[in-house]
Formats: C-alpha cells, sequence, structure tokens
C-alpha cells in the first residue's frame, strides 16, 4: 500500500513534468519553415530543405506532401505560427485559391516558379520504341471517343484499332488515381489538348470534364498512388504502359524506357523549351508576412533559386527537375529575392 | 449402415477436419513466411552501407583557418576545397564533366565525413589519412547487385566512367562494406544513403508515451468505474456499447478528429508527436478499456468478498486486492493496444506527420514522422535506395510489434493469478 | 439442551430479502446465541446464506438486493443507514465456501484487516496479532516458518484456517461460515469442526452447511430453511433426533424432492 | 413410515427390509413362545427338539438385523424418525432374541417334568403363559401399527405378568412345602415360571422401544412392577 503511493507520486511527477515540457515549448515562436503542398515539388523541395538544414545557421524545414488543393487550402487559412509559410503547387494558384488567402488575411504572397516537370509515357525495356501522338493516347484512354461524328464508349481494344499504324498490342495502361497531381498534369496536357475537336464540340460545354474522364472497361488500370509500384508492374509487362513524373523514370531507366510524343523523347531540353509535349511548370508559394517572423525563410527562398540548386547544372536536376529556361529563371530569381508579390485579384 | 462402418465413417470425417485444419495453418504460415521473405531479402542490405576509402590530405592551410587550430574553429572551418580535392585524386579526370562524375561516386556528405574525422582526431593535422566515405546511392546499389551493369550506358543510373572508376576501386580494394549506423542514428535525407529512421523513431517514442500518459490512467480509472463503482442501469449499458463502437471505429476518423478539435480549435502545432500522441490516445482509450474491464472482471468475486469480510472499504478492496491482481491483464491489454497506435498510419497522415523531417525531435512538439509513416514516405521515392530502406523499417517496425506483443504475453503468463 | 440461560446475541425480526422482484427471504426470526454455534441447513436456495450475509451486510454489495426489517447485535440495529459497515464487518467476521486467501503471503494475509483498521502500532504488534490469530485458528505451528510464502501455497485445508485466522485477525464478536468445508477433504474438514468446537468458547459462530453429520457434530442449535422461510430452530440433538416438523424430518431423513 | 419415501430408492429398499426382518422374527418367536407353553402345559417332550432347533432360525435372523443395521448406520447415517428405527430395531430384535432363548429355556424343562402333571400346579402357569403370549401379540401388532396406546397399555400390563408370575411362583412354593419330594419337579417349575416372567419384561422393553420409536422419547416414570417374590 505505501508503495503504491509512491508509486502514484512518480507517475504524478512525470505527467506534471511532461504536461509543462510539452506547453513551455509550444508557446515558443517556431523556429521552424513548415511547407506543405504538392507530392509533385515534394522530392525537389525536401532536397533543397536538407542542404538548407546542412548549411547550419537555420534548422531544417519541414515538408509535408499533402498535394496541391490541401496545401492551399492550409496555406490560405491565416497568418501565424499555426500555418505554413510555404505551399509546393504542381500548377499556378487558382482564382478561388486566391480569394480564400485574401479572406483570411493572406494578402502578400510570393510566386516562385520552381522549374519545369515532363511526363513520361513509358514501357518496359523489352518492348520496342514507341511513339505517340496525344490524341491516340487519349483515344486509349477515354471515357468517350467520337466515332463517325458520334460519340461512343470507347471501342478500342488494340492500339492498332485507334490507328493502323500501331502495334496490334492490347491497350493496357496504369493510371495513377485522380488524386494525384500526375493524373491532374496528364489530364491537362493529354486529355484535353489530344481530346479531337469533333468530341469536344460533341461533349459542349462540359468539353474539359468530360474530354479528361477515363475509361473504366478493363484497360485502364488504376495502379495507386506509388510510382515505384507502376514502374515495378511495367516491368514486369511489357505490353503494358504508365505515365508518371520524369524523375521516376530517370531513376529506373534499367527498367523502364520512354515512349515519344509526337515523336519527341522526353529529355532535359525538350520539357525546359516545351518541345516535349507533356511538361509543365512547378511553384510554390510563400507568405511575405512570415519573412523575419520565421527565421530563415528568405535565406531558404535564396536558397531554393540559387543557381547551385535551380540553375541549369543546379543539384535538383540531378533527380529529375527540368531547369528554367534563362529569362524565366531571372524574373523568379528576382521574385524571390526581392519579395515580389502578387496580384490577387 | 452396420456398427463398424458408421465408425469408420466417423473417424474419416475427424481426419478430413484435421487435414483442413492442417491445410489452413500451413496456408497462413506460408504467407507469413512470403512476407517475411520478401521484406527480408529487400531489406537485409539496408543493415551494410558502402564505404569508398579515399587517402585524405589534411593540409591546413586549404582550410583557410584564422588563428589556432582547435576543435572549435575546425567545426566553424569550410572543408569544401580540401574534400574535393582528396577525392578527385582517387582517378584521373581529363575535365569537369568527369570530376563532377567522380564527386557523385561519394555520398553529398562526404565534406562532413571528412570534418568529423578530422574533428575526433585533431592530430591527423597537415597528414595524408586514408578515411572511408559513403558512397553514393548508385554505388551503393551497384556493390549490393541490386543494378544491373551489362545494359547499354544511357540506361544505367552509372556511368561507363564511374564503372571504371568503381572496378578500379575494387581491385584495389579500397571499395568496403560497412554496418549502416546511419540508420538508426540519423533523421530522413533525400539521399537514401543517409537516410535513418533515427527521427522517426523519435517520433514513434514521444507519440507512444504521449499516448501512454494519456490513455492509460484514464482507461484504468473508466474501467474501474465502469467495472466496479457504476451502477448497472441503462446509462452504463449505453456507455459500454458505445466503448464496444469506438473501440471498431476505422482509425482515420480518429485523424479527422485530432485535425479538426487539436489543430483546428485548439491550434495544437502540426505534424507533432503531441498531437499524434493525443489523437492515438482517443483511438486506443475504447481499446485499451475492453481489456481492462476483462482483467478486473476475471478477479474472483471470492478475492473481493474475502477483502469486504475483513472490513475493507469497497474503494480498500479495489484499489488494494482487485486493481493489483487485474494489473498484469490491463498491463498486457495496455502494451497490444499501443502496439496498434504505434503501427497507424491513418490518422498521422490528417494531422500532417507525412512530412520530410530532418532533425530529429527532441520534444513532443517538435515535428517529426514515426516508424509506419516512414515506411509510406520512403515507398513512394524514386531514389531505388529507398526500397530497400522501405523494407528496413518495416523490419524494424515488425520488430517492435513482436517484442511489445511478447512481453504482454509475458506479462500475462508470469503474473496473472490462476484461478482453479 | 437448554438454552433459555444462553444470551441472544443475534436477533433478526420479520426480515425479509429481495433479490430484484425475487424474494428470497420471507420474514425470517431467528435467535442466536452467544458463544455458541448455531448451524443453519436447508436445500440449495433456502435463504441460509442469504440469510448469514445479512448478518454483516454482505448483501450491500449486490446492487439489486434489498433488505427489509431487523437484525440486531447486542440489541443494536445494524440496518440503520449510520451504522458503519466496515466497523460492522470488523465486528462480524466471514469464512467462505471456498478457501480465498489472497494471492499475497500468509503473513499479509492475517495483516491486512488489522492494518486497514489501525489496529497495530509498530511491526512488534503486528506480528504478535498475526501469531495469536494463526494459532487461534490452529495454524500457527504448520506456518510459522514459512510465514512469506503466499497463502495459495497452503493446501485446502489449511487455506481455509489462514481465512479463518484472517477473519480472527480483526478480534470480531460473530464469525460467520459459509459451507466453510465444502471444498475440502475429510482430514482436513475434521481440523476444521475441531476448530470450531475450540472457538464457539470466545465466539458466536453461524454456519451454513450442507452435511447433516457436520451439523449435528458442530452445533448446538439448528435452524432449518426451506424456501426462504425458516421452517423450524430447535436445539440441534432435536432436530436430527426427532424434529417436530415433518418437512424438517423428510429433509433430514432424505425424503426430500 | 412417513407418507414420502427416501430419495435414494436402495436405503428405502433398506429400511424396508430391516423392518421385513423384524416381523419375520416377530412371528418365529411369537410361534417358539406359543410351542414352548404348550410344550409345559401338555408336557409334551416330543415337540423339545423342534423348538430348540426353530431357536436357531431366530438367532440367525438377528444376526442378519444386526447386520443390516450396521450396514445402515455406515452407509446412510440415518437421521430422526430413521435412526429411531434403526436403533428401536436393533433392540427389539435383541428382546426377541432373548424371548427365543427363554422360549427355548421353558421348552428344555419339559424333559425332566414328570408326565402326569398336577393341574393345581398348572392353572396359574397356564394362564400367566396366555397373558404373556397376548402381550407379544400385541407387542408386534403395535410395532406394525405404530401404535403408541398400545405400547403404553402393553407396558403397563406387564404389572399382571408380575402378578401372575407371584402367583405361579406362590402355587408352586405351596406344592413344594406339602412334599419334599417334589422338590426337583418344583424347581424346575420355578424356572419355567421365571423365564416366562422374563420374557414379559423383554416384551416390556419392546413396548419402551416401540415407543420411543414413535415419539423419539423415552417412556417417563417407574416401569410398574408386581409384588417381589416372596420366597
Amino acid at each position: 500500500m505505501f508503495n503504491k503511493e509512491i508509486n502514484m507520486k512518480i507517475i504524478k511527477n512525470i505527467v506534471a513534468v511532461i504536461a509543462i515540457l510539452s506547453f513551455a515549448s509550444y508557446a515558443q515562436a517556431r523556429d521552424q519553415i513548415k511547407i506543405v503542398g504538392s507530392s509533385t515539388v515534394y522530392p525537389y523541395a525536401t532536397v533543397v530543405a536538407e542542404k538548407f538544414g546542412k548549411q547550419g545557421s537555420f534548422k531544417t524545414p519541414v515538408i509535408e506532401s499533402t498535394g496541391t488543393g490541401g496545401g492551399m487550402k492550409l496555406f490560405c487559412a491565416g497568418i501565424g505560427v499555426n500555418h505554413p509559410d510555404i505551399t509546393n503547387a504542381s500548377r499556378a494558384i487558382k482564382s478561388k485559391e486566391k480569394a480564400l488567402c485574401e479572406k483570411n488575411g493572406v494578402k502578400d504572397i510570393i510566386e516562385v516558379v520552381v522549374g519545369n516537370d515532363g511526363i513520361t509515357f513509358s514501357h518496359s525495356v523489352k518492348s520496342p520504341d514507341a511513339n505517340f501522338t496525344k490524341e491516340q493516347l487519349w483515344r486509349a484512354l477515354a471515357a468517350k471517343v467520337d466515332v463517325n461524328g458520334k460519340l461512343v464508349e470507347n471501342p478500342y481494344k488494340k492500339w492498332s484499332d485507334i490507328d493502323a499504324s500501331l502495334p496490334s498490342k492490347k491497350i493496357e495502361i496504369l493510371i495513377a488515381p485522380p488524386t494525384s497531381g500526375t493524373r491532374d498534369a496528364w489530364n491537362s496536357l493529354v486529355m484535353n489538348k489530344g481530346c479531337s475537336k469533333e468530341a469536344k464540340s460533341l461533349f459542349g460545354d462540359k468539353s474539359k470534364k468530360e474530354c479528361a474522364k477515363m475509361r473504366e472497361d478493363g484497360y485502364a488500370v488504376e495502379a495507386g498512388e506509388n510510382d515505384t509500384l507502376i514502374v515495378q508492374k511495367l516491368a514486369a509487362n511489357p505490353d503494358a504502359y504508365g505515365f508518371f513524373g520524369y524523375s521516376y523514370y530517370l531513376a529506373n531507366k534499367d527498367k523502364i524506357k520512354a515512349a515519344a510524343i509526337n515523336g519527341v523523347k522526353p529529355s532535359l531540353e525538350g520539357i525546359q523549351d516545351y518541345s516535349y509535349p507533356i511538361a509543365r511548370p512547378l511553384f510554390f508559394y510563400a507568405k511575405k508576412a512570415h519573412v523575419g517572423v520565421v527565421p530563415g525563410l528568405k535565406e531558404f527562398l535564396d536558397a531554393f533559386t540559387s543557381k547551385k540548386a535551380m540553375g541549369s547544372r543546379g543539384y535538383l536536376t540531378d533527380i529529375g527537375l527540368v531547369p528554367l529556361a534563362s529569362d524565366k529563371y531571372k524574373v523568379t530569381r528576382t521574385a524571390a529575392k526581392d519579395l515580389v508579390t502578387i496580384n490577387l485579384k | 449402415m452396420t456398427k463398424e462402418q458408421r465408425l469408420k465413417k466417423r473417424y474419416r470425417a475427424e481426419k478430413r477436419f484435421k487435414m483442413y485444419g492442417l491445410i489452413s495453418v500451413s496456408l497462413a504460415v506460408i504467407f507469413v513466411l512470403i512476407l517475411v521473405q520478401n521484406i527480408f531479402s529487400k531489406g537485409s542490405s539496408a543493415f551494410s552501407r558502402t564505404m569508398i576509402e579515399v587517402a585524405v590530405n589534411y593540409d591546413s592551410s586549404l582550410l583557410e583557418l584564422e588563428g589556432p587550430i582547435n576543435q572549435n574553429s575546425l567545426k566553424d572551418a569550410d572543408f569544401y576545397d580540401l574534400a574535393v580535392e582528396s577525392l578527385l585524386k582517387i582517378y584521373p579526370a581529363k575535365d569537369s564533366k568527369e570530376e563532377r562524375q567522380i564527386l557523385r561516386l561519394f555520398s553529398p556528405d562526404y565534406e562532413f565525413e571528412i570534418k568529423d574525422f578530422l574533428i575526433k582526431n585533431p592530430n591527423k593535422i597537415d597528414q595524408i589519412v586514408p578515411v572511408k566515405i559513403t558512397a553514393s546511392d548508385d554505388i551503393d546499389q551497384l556493390n549490393k547487385g541490386n543494378f544491373p551493369r551489362d545494359l547499354p550506358e544511357d540506361r544505367r543510373r552509372v556511368s561507363n566512367y564511374q564503372l571504371n572508376i568503381y572496378d578500379n576501386l575494387i581491385e584495389k580494394e579500397k571499395i568496403d562494406k560497412k554496418f549502416n549506423n546511419y540508420l538508426f542514428t540519423k533523421g530522413d535525407s533525400r539521399d537514401p544513403e543517409l537516410a535513418g529512421i533515427g527521427g522517426s523513431l523519435m517520433g514513434s517514442f514521444f507519440t507512444i508515451i504521449i499516448c501512454l500518459i494519456l490513455s492509460f490512467p484514464i482507461a484504468i480509472m473508466a474501467s474501474i468505474y465502469l467495472e466496479e463503482f457504476a451502477p448497472k442501469n441503462k446509462i452504463t449499458d449505453f456507455i459500454e456499447i458505445n466503448i464496444n463502437n469506438l473501440a471498431a471505429v476505422p482509425s482515420i476518423v480518429y485523424g479527422l478528429l485530432g485535425l479538426g478539435i487539436l489543430l483546428s480549435v485548439m491550434e495544437f502545432p502540426r505534424s507533432t508527436p503531441l498531437v499524434a500522441g493525443i489523437t492515438l490516445s482517443l483511438m486506443t482509450l475504447p481499446r485499451i478499456i475492453i481489456p481492462c474491464r476483462a482483467s478486473l472482471k476475471a478477479v474472483p468475486p471470492s478475492i473481493r468478498e474475502a477483502a469486504l469480510s475483513v472490513g475493507a472499504s469497497k474503494f480498500q478492496t479495489v484499489f488494494h486486492h482487485v486493481v493489483p491482481l487485474a494489473m498484469p491483464g490491463t498491463l498486457s491489454g495496455t502494451i497490444i493496444g499501443l502496439a496498434q497506435a504505434l503501427g497507424e498510419t491513418a490518422p498521422l497522415i490528417l494531422i500532417g506527420m507525412v512530412a520530410f523531417v530532418v532533425d530529429i525531435p527532441s520534444s513532443p512538439v517538435d515535428p517529426s514522422a514515426s516508424l509506419p509513416v516512414q515506411v509510406y514516405l520512403w515507398s513512394e521515392q524514386a531514389e531505388r535506395g529507398f526500397v530497400e530502406k522501405t523494407s528496413a523499417t518495416i523490419m524494424m517496425l515488425l520488430g517492435f510489434l513482436i517484442v511489445m506483443n511478447f512481453i504482454a504475453v509475458y506479462l500475462r503468463q508470469k503474473f496473472e493469478k490462476k484461478w482453479n | 439442551m437448554e438454552l433459555n440461560n444462553s444470551k441472544i446475541k443475534i436477533k433478526a425480526k420479520n426480515l425479509n430479502v429481495y433479490y430484484g422482484k425475487k424474494q428470497a427471504l420471507f420474514d425470517i426470526n431467528l435467535d442466536i446465541n452467544q458463544k455458541e454455534v448455531t448451524a443453519l441447513i436447508g436445500p440449495s436456495g433456502c435463504g441460509k446464506s442469504t440469510f448469514i450475509r445479512c448478518i454483516n451486510r454482505m448483501n450491500d454489495v449486490i446492487d439489486i438486493c434489498k433488505v427489509e426489517g431487523s437484525v440486531e447485535i447486542d440489541g443494536a440495529e445494524i440496518n440503520e443507514k449510520n451504522v458503519d459497515v466496515v466497523t460492522l464487518r470488523e465486528k462480524v467476521g466471514m469464512v467462505f465456501q471456498k478457501p480465498n486467501p489472497f494471492p499475497k503471503s500468509i503473513y499479509d494475509n492475517i495483516a491486512y484487516g488489522p492494518i486497514i483498521h489501525g489496529a497495530a502500532e509498530n511491526k512488534d504488534q503486528m506480528d504478535n496479532i498475526v501469531e495469536t490469530s494463526l494459532k487461534k485458528a490452529a495454524l500457527w505451528d504448520e506456518v510459522k516458518d514459512r510465514l512469506n510464502e503466499p497463502g495459495t501455497s497452503l493446501s485446502g485445508g489449511q487455506q481455509q484456517r489462514l481465512c479463518i485466522a484472517r477473519a480472527l485477525s480483526v478480534n470480531p464478536e460473530v464469525i460467520l461460515m459459509d459451507e466453510p468445508c465444502s471444498a475440502l477433504d475429510p482430514i482436513a474438514t475434521a481440523k476444521i469442526e475441531e476448530l470450531i468446537d475450540d472457538l464457539k468458547k470466545s465466539y458466536t459462530i453461524v454456519i451454513v452447511t450442507h452435511s447433516m453429520a457436520q451439523a449435528v457434530r458442530v452445533s448446538q442449535k439448528t435452524g432449518f430453511f426451506h424456501l426462504g422461510k425458516i421452517i423450524e430452530v430447535d436445539s440441534t440433538e432435536k432436530i436430527f433426533k426427532n424434529p417436530a416438523n415433518k418437512m424438517t424430518q423428510d429433509y433430514i431423513t432424505g425424503r426430500f424432492g | 413410515m412417513s407418507g414420502t419415501g427416501h430419495t435414494v430408492k436402495s436405503y428405502e429398499e433398506e429400511m424396508q427390509s430391516l423392518n421385513d426382518n423384524l416381523v419375520m422374527m416377530g412371528s418365529l418367536t411369537e410361534n417358539q413362545m406359543a410351542d414352548a407353553m404348550a410344550a409345559v402345559i401338555k408336557v409334551d417332550k416330543e415337540s423339545v427338539d423342534k423348538i430348540v432347533k426353530n431357536d436357531g432360525k431366530i438367532n440367525e435372523l438377528r444376526t442378519t438385523i444386526d447386520n443390516q443395521i450396521t450396514n445402515v448406520l455406515v452407509k446412510r447415517a440415518p437421521m430422526a424418525i430413521d435412526l429411531r428405527i434403526t436403533i428401536s430395531t436393533m433392540k427389539i430384535s435383541h428382546d426377541l432374541e432373548r424371548i427365543g432363548d427363554l422360549a427355548k429355556s421353558v421348552a428344555k424343562k419339559v424333559k425332566p417334568l414328570p408326565v402326569d402333571l398336577p393341574d393345581e400346579l398348572i392353572g396359574s402357569l397356564r394362564r400367566l403363559g396366555d397373558l404373556v403370549q397376548k402381550q407379544l401379540k400385541d407387542a408386534l401388532d403395535a410395532y406394525l401399527n405404530r401404535s403408541k396406546d398400545k405400547a403404553i397399555e402393553i407396558w403397563k400390563k406387564d404389572e399382571q405378568v408380575d402378578d401372575l408370575t407371584n402367583l405361579a411362583m406362590n402355587e408352586v412354593a405351596t406344592y413344594l412345602q406339602k412334599d419334599k419330594k417334589n422338590l426337583e419337579m418344583a424347581t424346575h417349575l420355578l424356572f419355567v415360571t421365571k423365564n416366562i416372567e422374563r420374557a414379559g419384561d423383554h416384551i416390556t422393553n419392546i413396548a419402551e422401544s416401540l415407543y420411543y420409536l414413535i415419539e423419539g422419547e423415552y417412556l417417563e416414570g417407574a416401569r410398574p412392577k408386581g409384588k417381589p417374590v416372596e420366597s
């Protein structure tokens, strides 16, 4: 009995100490940059953050991969230590998100273009090189296509059904789930661009949404968020195709190769000048109000946009980021250095 | 049917059933073995790290040091030039492109590794010393045999030039494998050869401690009250049903709760073990209360009667006798509850624990990842080195779960009284 | 057997007990004499145990149990609200059907009661209480060298005597025994019976038993319960040689049901 | 026995068998007594051997009853009525056995008696014999009917037996005084009378046992006694 009282006392003390500890340090200002947002930008942001932390003056920023939309929501929720300082985005901020930011007092936003991202349409190294047009890809993937001026459920079962020049192989494409940024990019760069004029006019107002709708009859297989898994599946199945970020292609060149789109194979230069057709810019947004409040924020912007990182021989290119063309780089570098904000209206 | 036939039929039925049972058990065992084999075959190589021995020339003139050379001044010194100078000497390079390829044989941390070596051995200044430097992920994977080398160059991560250097180094026995202590001591990194689970381990540790501190006393008190003191009526029945229901609620719902209340309303810091611990303790509470109540119930009424009959009050009876006797069951229930919490990923994603955190957290309010989340994060990485790291983390996680469950079983068997 | 000159220790008057809607005891009137063994017999479920649990208010523990009527010990009503149940149970000890020592050492088993009542001021006094209680329970010689061993390591009969010693440790006036030998072998039973015989010199004992022979052997007075009513109470000799009530006769001669 | 039987059937059967054996023993004893008296009255020396032989049967039955009682005590630990039945049966069987023995002794005395026994000697003896036989019969009836009143009646009637015994003994004594030559015969007759009186006492014992069986108490007060024998 007497022992028990002692035990209770010890437990009480531990609880008290831990409670005090947690809340004492919680009350302090945040000394770490917090970044949320796109999973596409995540690999690049993390590398920059790690290098930034290793320089020793500031703590390594914490980066959370929430997706572009989710990141925007968190980012625009307000000013203060409980809200992230930076959000990554695989597309430009939308007007709706701008309105949300303004409503919550996030008025001064710095836009930084990180670089370019290409999506590769890849297949196993065991199958011969391939070349597709965007329309062919759209026809292979869309839920509804136009045949002889009429909209029908996608009838194509073999590539050769779409175009006689294509191989007589069953269509089998591993697609990313609708939640992923890659899929978003694919929808806007391939599905909408490749959508035939006839189909667009037949879809009418809803053409943007309808063109992007993918077939669900088994020829397009959802393979999950995990791009590594798609790579493994492609390596195992020579008939299958799949699309994912350029960096995954680079990291797995021994197992897969990329198909040419409109005759262009993905390459650094091609993505940079958008001559490779499936390429897009990547962004991040920072809060000007947090500069000076969260230590290191300004320095981080500087480090991210430095030539060492983003430049044409920067370390980000090593992991698949396609650097900006020099004129565009100058704009973004200035924005980061001088904290140039964008117009929210 | 004769008696003999019926008898035979009975025995046959028994035999058949035994066989079905055996098949089921062996299927289960096979699945487990496949899982374990798969994880181990992928993950075991993560426990070693490829090192390249380089003769480093600690030339003090390259360090641009002002004043005396001591540990403090060395800490502030920039070793980049010194390091690059020494590394480039391992193989002749004819242009800067080749120089860059040489540097990429090494992990980006070479500068710090060379620096740390000197700080540990300050007497080596101005000497040429062989130092083992961590190889880059590509060389590491090549050395572990995970990259095939008989492919055309454009489909390889390692260029012909680098391959030449590698073969040359192998010949000179400069390439070595050693135990990968980085795996345990380092935080997350984008370079697989430098990435470790140290951060997520601490994150998980803080999370579980917070979860334990919150859920254990509350669960014990709740179950003691419900089991021993609460009147048996409709309200307590309703509470009991709800506890059972809560235990079955998918964990992600608790994540939403944490997001909605802890982060939005109470404004607790995101991505921290504090929030994760509170969220998981909400999830764990009903899962601990149920075994706690069961073990309280298992204490035979005769013990209560014995205490009451010598004049112990209800409170004394419960706290002097019933609770101590129920403790082993309670503890093992708690440990199993915590083990479940340890393996939980879904609620942590919602409260922002899925974050790239390099710094190892030193308190529950520092941002951090946790072990299962680390698995999730690394499984999505493009670099090949993370495949083995992912499996290694799974091995660690499984190890912790097995240890915790073993402790639970041990506690129960060792200390639980057998009531005849 | 002369009953008149014994002092009445416990007096139950118009005692009714209900378990929820079910009535377990009907209008029980029973006098229990001081320093005497009173045996209660009757078929299972007849209310004997319920009755003795009324004497130390053990029924309080059961939520659905409601007790009406009066039980007096030394003329003082025990069912009143202001009666402290802890003090009552200090005065009225109880031994149960199955030996239920605490899973602690022999010493701690005995010391527990005195500790919670603050009966000992120091270790010597406590040692003394433990020794006296064990001696009274005729267990001292068997366990004096292993007081630190767990109580559960003893044999069944020893465990039961340990439980009796535990009941004695708080110096009760009344000891209630609910079938104390039903789980024991004949030798252990004999030892307990011998002990009861000895204890009745200092304590008032109420024993519930299913063994007629035991009731005859240990008790001076016997009450026969049937279906929650008390059918007959008389001297044990009278009950077992020539009961007045035919139901009693049928029960004790094995002509029941 | 009580209206309801024992829950254990074999117990019930054992008690029944005990009862049956006692009843059989009773009737055998009754016959022995009658035969012995008849032999005395008629000085029928032929029947003596038969009577002696029949006594063996009674003894056998007593042994059986004793064993049965031991069994019941060990196996059943009889309580209340069963206990009283068992104890009474044991006592009654002992008394019956003694009565049987006495009947045998009476019969044995027939052999030395002269064939022409004077009537004046036999009158009271015959009346005594008839009374004792009736007492025995009543006792057995009372046992069968569990009659408490009958038991008391028998118990009280022992006074008459004693009185008659005294009378019969006085008669023999008077006869002896007349002629000292009659000494041997008179002695035999005195023994016969005394034996019959003792049989009467055993019957009183049976009545007492019966009363205890029924009432669970002993008959109160001193047993009525006839005038002591003057010799």
